[in-house]
């Protein structure tokens, strides 16, 4: 097919040598309407510099009312191919592992009922199968569905979860992040297809403190592996380190954020008790040193982007969980916040923004979690505080 | 369209165990250490004395159908049929014999791919729709991301810096990106109120989330209107109210433009994580190829890897040397707008007679 | 009463200058250097060469005119009638000679002044009126004040600390002394809300700024008694409604006791200026010797006198090794009062992974 | 005079050693009935552990609205000594230093017309005369007032400036504390003696970073001296230091913020374009280093206790003025502070209050300051910010 638009402008962005996703975009156009009309319209937005897309009407597959993103173009007669584009948001597997097999499958899917284009991956997770029409969605859920796909999160629904790669591929897991992610996906099916929240919540699983799918800063409730016990080092290969050309003593000990580490040239010693588990030291070191024995699972809540009062990394609501299957303990938790923020949490409220308003003590009172000094950087400053009636002598 | 397959509701994803390469299922959980081979390649040692070599490539996460076919059919030459992606939306070829790794490179290279972003350098930047899809967007993303890869292309695939630099970009300020805490971080913001178009929040907008959705409470019912009102003074053009009420545009092709914003992190090594906070209050939106903002990053990432210690992270950088020296050694205007006058200000006023000259 | 003398208004004080000894007025702003000569002497000296001889003893500040007097005794024979007080309360005797010294410290000495408090050890308290002369007072200052530098007056004497520490008392959460940036404080907290006498609100308060007063909003009119109501589980019992409104009284003695505060301080040296942060929430209200406030402080003390390094105050110390362990290290409890809930109560959540077991 | 009541608890407080404020009032009351009823008052709330002052009510001298405490008894039966019992504020001479020939005089008018009992200071700085009634105070006025003293500042008035000793007896001085105090409070005389403001306003003066006066935590308006330029050091009494047994290394060059010292056992070297003045390498070694020479101060605005909304410290204003008489560049920018809190100041409103409540920016913009980063720790977070009219393009 040859293009259906002149596009002087996106052109500009074939050059250069960063992979262009305008001749992804003109690849599909090859054998796309969608595309090719696509095209049109972005190149209108780059000309005006304004977006053409009108907000998104309810669009979904029947009994679901998340994982489709309606959208519709304000300039349709221009862009027919475009007048709708709906997005299929399809939950990724853990890790974002595929068989090439899983993976044509699902191309030859889209271009048949879709675009041809998608994104690997949404920022959530999610593989997102980028624009197509309403009468397209069922036919295409069938045939995903029926390969044993299905899909994501919207709305004001449980989000598609997702995490690191961790034990697959990483040394540093202290917990199986992949297995989880699948168990929380699984065990919450109906909290994710049928939206039923006060507003979204989203789960990322981190093997550990390095972070690798940045659950602090975008997860309502982010799990992040650690352990209990001494770092495990191995003094031979530190001197290997040292010989090799690393200064321990700059790179590792001076950068220890605890103070907790010594290095005397021939033998490495850290003072465990003190340190707060940051991983610096093992991941600079990684050959020499190894996170401690007991193994499990630090939570934290509600962190999200600046709308309303500013954004939010999640904080720490337990220290230590322990994280085998069937995750009974994390289940039962996630159940009482969500009763407690279903119960308070107004339209459009993040279980993060209703802490805010009600208050973290409020939060771990009714929710039935223990105040721990773990939870907070400081105490409070201004001696303002609340008691209970049992606390006061009558 | 033929018969259709019969639907099943609720199943989840596939289980992921059915997509790992069986040198992971044998090493689930054993992996030892990894080494870093090159900007582009390392590899894993497992406790069984296994090892797993993974090849990273760069990705525009938009892709056709045909790009991820012909990445499958590397994938099916030198990888057994399997691959990944990561968390930033590169792929990831992975192979379990040493011998496999240089034909695998060398087809990656000949088909054009850009192999890198592994270690401290910059790997690919997490983004969003734009105008690609979002009704929202402000700017694009995926141009915004290519114009920025292509200028600091050489920072994934060859040279390397302190540490890992994270950029992000934002199509608005709902942040879909993990604009809030990145290194370096584009967004789009407005700079003027949104457009009540009366007649039409009657039937579109429900008033009282309307007025709700007000950061800075500058929305109040018009009753004569039936609409709402803006005390224009308090707007500061977050368009949030437009999130919720489609009748209060506030997209402005003049004055639209990006915000660059700085020194976030998520890791917890050294430092705590860190938001982001701003270097540059607006620059305007010049697409194809917005060069004042791609200058303006390369300006702050070069000042960062001159002035850096090894390992010291963009933020922790700052933090070190302060921001009145930031500015000063980025040579960028500090303005009123960097002043923070939002839900916590307080917290970042200098209480303190310390600062540098 | 006899002949008054004509008075004079907005003259202001006397002009500090006829108070300065002859030796400070001629090496006004050229002194070089000091040098501490024990824990309540020290010396000056000019760059003209000249020196200056400061002893230091403690006071009460609650003083008789009889004891001023006293003391001004010994700033006549010894001082050429000249002294100060420091802004910390105690009283600093100044000579020019050093052989005045030592007679000077004699007398002191003989006359039962504590000499002390400069350098590395604990000053004075810088407190307020208490049940003296304070109606809003939930404790006694000058009490607590007596009873903890008794307890510690070696500390004031003779041992020296890692760093100054600096002790204050505030006998509410007014906070007239400087509570909320010292190193150990004491405040005066209720833990019981307001009693509105409603007959008297009437007459007594202006019930808007009644209302407008309460930092939770806890406060409602009640139109029916002509006066106010309070939403008790808003109260956090602050006593500002009954500052503003005396038909409000809120001391409860029961209940009212004393909070202990720490790691706050003024300085910028290293780092910069802290407000202190809450470590016992609740003590009982024990007077006349206050047993387990003085022991509780002299945990504090003695754990951060063996825990921290040379010139590092007690918020450094805390910061350094984190407040986790610094309940660990002291065995105090933490309680759901630690966690804030007050205005900037996010920032003081742990946005973060690491913390210590 | 024997005593009047028995004070079994407070005698409690006359053993110890450290001085005891109730032999101070019990020697007041050998020759005072208010010291007399003082002990008595104060026995009954140190057993019932409750003050018995009531709200004060309105007392002064005539013309003047500020420098009384009202202070009433609300057991005046029980103790007719201390039914009244107000206390007077006598403004300090800057830096509190006295002649004893003053300082006498000052005892015997309180002896005359009070209770032979102060405070030497109150918390904000004024000679604190404790103890008369309502119809001593314009005597005791008239004492005080003709032999040169005045009062001092309460209630929503400019408050009592006061002052670290500063250049009198301190070589870290970089502004002449006293001077700025003394001119201060004569500048403001009628705001100090006739409250019109919403609320207090509190001036402090520090000659450098030490701030040995507390300005950052609790002055309205904190003036901080410091300097411009590069810190002087003399090489050989830093090797003094070291040879005196300071661990230069550990005690200066570690504990430096902005570690900008180094040391190499012979020579220390400061990058002065990295300190931040914070005084510390200074304090330690004085024989050695000297601020720089380029002397003024840098001004800061809004510290408070924590009611209302939290406890505030000072925040930069004014990065750098220089101060020197007649200060009227200080003056001028009082003046439009002022003028800004009384137009927008509620009642009870402190001016650090208002900023908050108001906006930073906005103080800024009205009170006509530049934006300098030397004002803020960090810029702000979330891009949410306002422009002006002139920003925008039409
Ligand atoms: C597709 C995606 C961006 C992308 O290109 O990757 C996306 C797209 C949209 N997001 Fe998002 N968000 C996406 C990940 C995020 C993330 C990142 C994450 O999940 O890790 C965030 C920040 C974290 C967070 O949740 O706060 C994010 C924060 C928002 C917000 C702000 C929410 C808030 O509480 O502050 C909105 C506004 C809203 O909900 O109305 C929003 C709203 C939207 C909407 C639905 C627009 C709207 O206002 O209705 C966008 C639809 C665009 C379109 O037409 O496709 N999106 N959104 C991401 C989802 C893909 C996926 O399922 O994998
Ligand atoms: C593949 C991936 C996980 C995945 O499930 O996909 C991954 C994999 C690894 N990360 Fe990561 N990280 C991955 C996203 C992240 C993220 C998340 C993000 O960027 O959104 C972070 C947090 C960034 C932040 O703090 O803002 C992240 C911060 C790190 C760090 C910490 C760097 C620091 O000092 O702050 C390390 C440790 C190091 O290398 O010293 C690390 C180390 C590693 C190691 C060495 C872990 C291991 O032993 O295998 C892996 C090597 C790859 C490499 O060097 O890139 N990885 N890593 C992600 C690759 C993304 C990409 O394509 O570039
Ligand atoms: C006399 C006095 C000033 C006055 O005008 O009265 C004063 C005088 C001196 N101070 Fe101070 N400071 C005085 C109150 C303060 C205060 C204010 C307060 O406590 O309310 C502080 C701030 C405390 C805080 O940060 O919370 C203060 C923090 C310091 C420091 C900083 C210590 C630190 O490392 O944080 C030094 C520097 C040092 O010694 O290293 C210092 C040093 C000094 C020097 C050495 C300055 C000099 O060269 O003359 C003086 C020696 C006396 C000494 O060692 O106590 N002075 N000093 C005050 C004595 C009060 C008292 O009776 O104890
Ligand atoms: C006498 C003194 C305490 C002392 O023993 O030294 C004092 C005593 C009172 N203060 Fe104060 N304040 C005194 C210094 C302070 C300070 C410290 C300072 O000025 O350096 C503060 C903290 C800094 C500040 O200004 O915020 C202070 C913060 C307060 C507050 C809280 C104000 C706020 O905005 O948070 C109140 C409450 C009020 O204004 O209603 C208050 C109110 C009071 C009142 C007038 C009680 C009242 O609610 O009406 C007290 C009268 C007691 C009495 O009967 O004598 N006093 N007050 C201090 C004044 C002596 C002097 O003139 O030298
Ligand atoms: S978060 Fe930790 S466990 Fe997961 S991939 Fe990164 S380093 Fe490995
Ligand atoms: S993990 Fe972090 S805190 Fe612990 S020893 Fe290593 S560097 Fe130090
Ligand atoms: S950041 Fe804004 S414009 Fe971009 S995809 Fe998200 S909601 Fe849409
Ligand atoms: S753009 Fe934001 S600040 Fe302006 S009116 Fe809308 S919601 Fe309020
Ligand atoms: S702290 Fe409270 S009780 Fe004490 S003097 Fe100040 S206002 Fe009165
Ligand atoms: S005591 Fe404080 S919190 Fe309670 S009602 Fe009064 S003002 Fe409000
Ligand atoms: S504040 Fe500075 S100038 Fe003033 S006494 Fe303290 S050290 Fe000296
Ligand atoms: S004054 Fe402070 S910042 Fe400057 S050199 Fe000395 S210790 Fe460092």
């Amino acid at each position: 097919m040859s293009m259906k638009h002149q596009t002087p402008l996106l052109d500009e962005l074939e050059k250069g040598t960063f992979p262009s996703f305008v001749k992804e975009i003109k690849r599909a156009a090859e054998h796309s309407d969608y595309a090719q009309d696509l095209l049109g319209l972005l190149e209108l937005s780059y000309k005006e510099k304004v977006t053409h897309w009108k907000h998104g009407g309810i669009v979904g597959v029947r009994g679901y009312g998340a994982g489709v993103i309606g959208r519709y173009s304000d300039v349709p007669d221009q862009f027919p191919g475009v007048a709708h584009f709906h997005t299929v948001r399809v939950n990724q597997p853990s890790g974002f592992f595929y068989t090439t097999k899983a993976l044509r499958e699902i191309c030859d899917i889209w271009d048949k009922y879709g675009s041809g284009l998608t994104n690997m991956h949404g920022s959530t997770g999610d593989i997102i199968l980028l624009g197509t029409k309403t009468e397209n969605l069922e036919p295409a859920f069938a045939e995903l569905s029926s390969r044993g796909w299905d899909l994501g999160g919207s709305g004001s629904a449980v989000r598609t979860p997702s995490c690191c790669v961790g034990a697959a591929r990483c040394e540093w897991a202290n917990i199986d992040t992949m297995s989880i992610t699948h168990e929380i996906t699984q065990h919450y099916q109906d909290e994710m297809h049928r939206p039923a929240f006060p507003y979204k919540f989203k789960f990322k699983v981190a093997g550990c403190a390095v972070d690798c799918i940045a659950s602090i800063a975008r997860a309502d409730m982010s799990i992040i592996g650690t352990w209990r016990g001494d770092i495990q080092i191995d003094q031979g290969e530190v001197k290997n380190y040292a010989q090799g050309g690393m200064d321990i003593q700059k790179e590792i000990v001076e950068m220890c954020p605890t103070e907790c580490i010594s290095w005397d040239g021939s033998e490495l010693k850290i003072n465990n008790e003190d340190c707060n588990r940051c991983m610096h030291c093992i991941a600079k070191m990684t050959k020499a040193l190894r996170p401690g024995p007991e193994k499990g699972a630090t939570i934290l809540l509600g962190s999200k982007a600046p709308i309303v009062t500013g954004a939010l990394m999640s904080w720490v609501i337990v220290p230590f969980m322990k994280m085998e299957p069937p995750y009974d303990e994390l289940f039962d938790l996630v159940d009482r916040i969500w009763e407690w923020w279903d119960e308070h949490g107004k339209n459009r409220e993040r279980v993060g923004e209703l802490i805010e308003r009600l208050s973290f003590t409020r939060f771990l009172k009714d929710v039935g979690l223990d105040p721990q000094p773990a939870m907070v950087k400081e105490p409070r400053r201004d001696p303002f505080f609340f008691w209970s009636e049992e606390d006061v002598e009558k | 369209m033929s018969e259709l397959p019969q639907r099943q509701t609720d199943i989840g994803p596939p289980h992921y165990e059915q997509f790992l390469p069986p040198v992971i299922k044998k090493n689930y959980g054993k992996w030892k250490y990894h080494e870093q081979l090159g900007p582009g390649h390392m590899v894993h040692v497992s406790e069984s004395g296994d090892k797993l070599w993974t090849v990273r490539v760069a990705s525009p996460r938009l892709l056709s159908t045909d790009t991820i076919k012909d990445i499958c059919d590397i994938a099916d030459a030198h990888c057994d049929g399997y691959l990944r992606f990561t968390t930033r939306h590169n792929v990831e070829f992975m192979v379990d014999d040493e011998s496999k790794v240089e034909p695998l490179m060398k087809e990656l290279k000949d088909k054009g791919f850009m192999i890198g972003g592994i270690g401290p350098r910059i790997s690919n930047v997490v983004h969003t729709q734009g105008w690609v899809h979002c009704h929202s967007a402000a700017t694009d993303a995926s141009g915004l991301v290519k114009v920025l890869m292509d200028d600091l292309g050489e920072y994934f695939t060859t040279k390397s810096l302190p540490n890992r630099v994270r950029l992000a970009v934002a199509c608005c300020v709902n942040m879909c990106g993990a604009v809030h805490c990145s290194d370096i971080a584009l967004v789009g913001v407005h700079k003027t109120p949104p457009r009540i178009e009366h007649d039409k929040v009657k039937n579109l907008c429900e008033i009282p989330s309307t007025i709700a959705s007000c950061p800075t409470s500058a929305i109040s019912p018009d009753p004569q209107n039936k609409s709402v009102k803006i005390k224009i003074e308090k707007c500061m053009y977050c368009g949030n109210c437009y999130s919720v009420c489609p009748a209060m545009p506030i997209a402005d092709p003049k004055n639209d433009g990006i915000a660059i914003v700085i020194g976030g992190k998520v890791s917890n090594l050294r430092s705590n994580p860190k938001f982001s906070k701003l270097a540059v209050p607006w620059l305007p939106n010049t697409p194809p190829r917005w060069t004042e903002t791609v200058a303006a990053v390369r300006k702050i990432l070069e000042t960062y890897e001159a002035g850096a210690k090894k390992h010291e992270r963009l933020g922790e950088w700052v933090e070190r040397i302060g921001w009145e020296k930031f500015f000063k050694v980025t040579g960028l205007e500090f303005t009123l707008q960097h002043v923070d006058d939002f839900t916590f200000a307080r917290e970042t006023w200098r209480m303190a007679a310390t600062f540098k000259w």
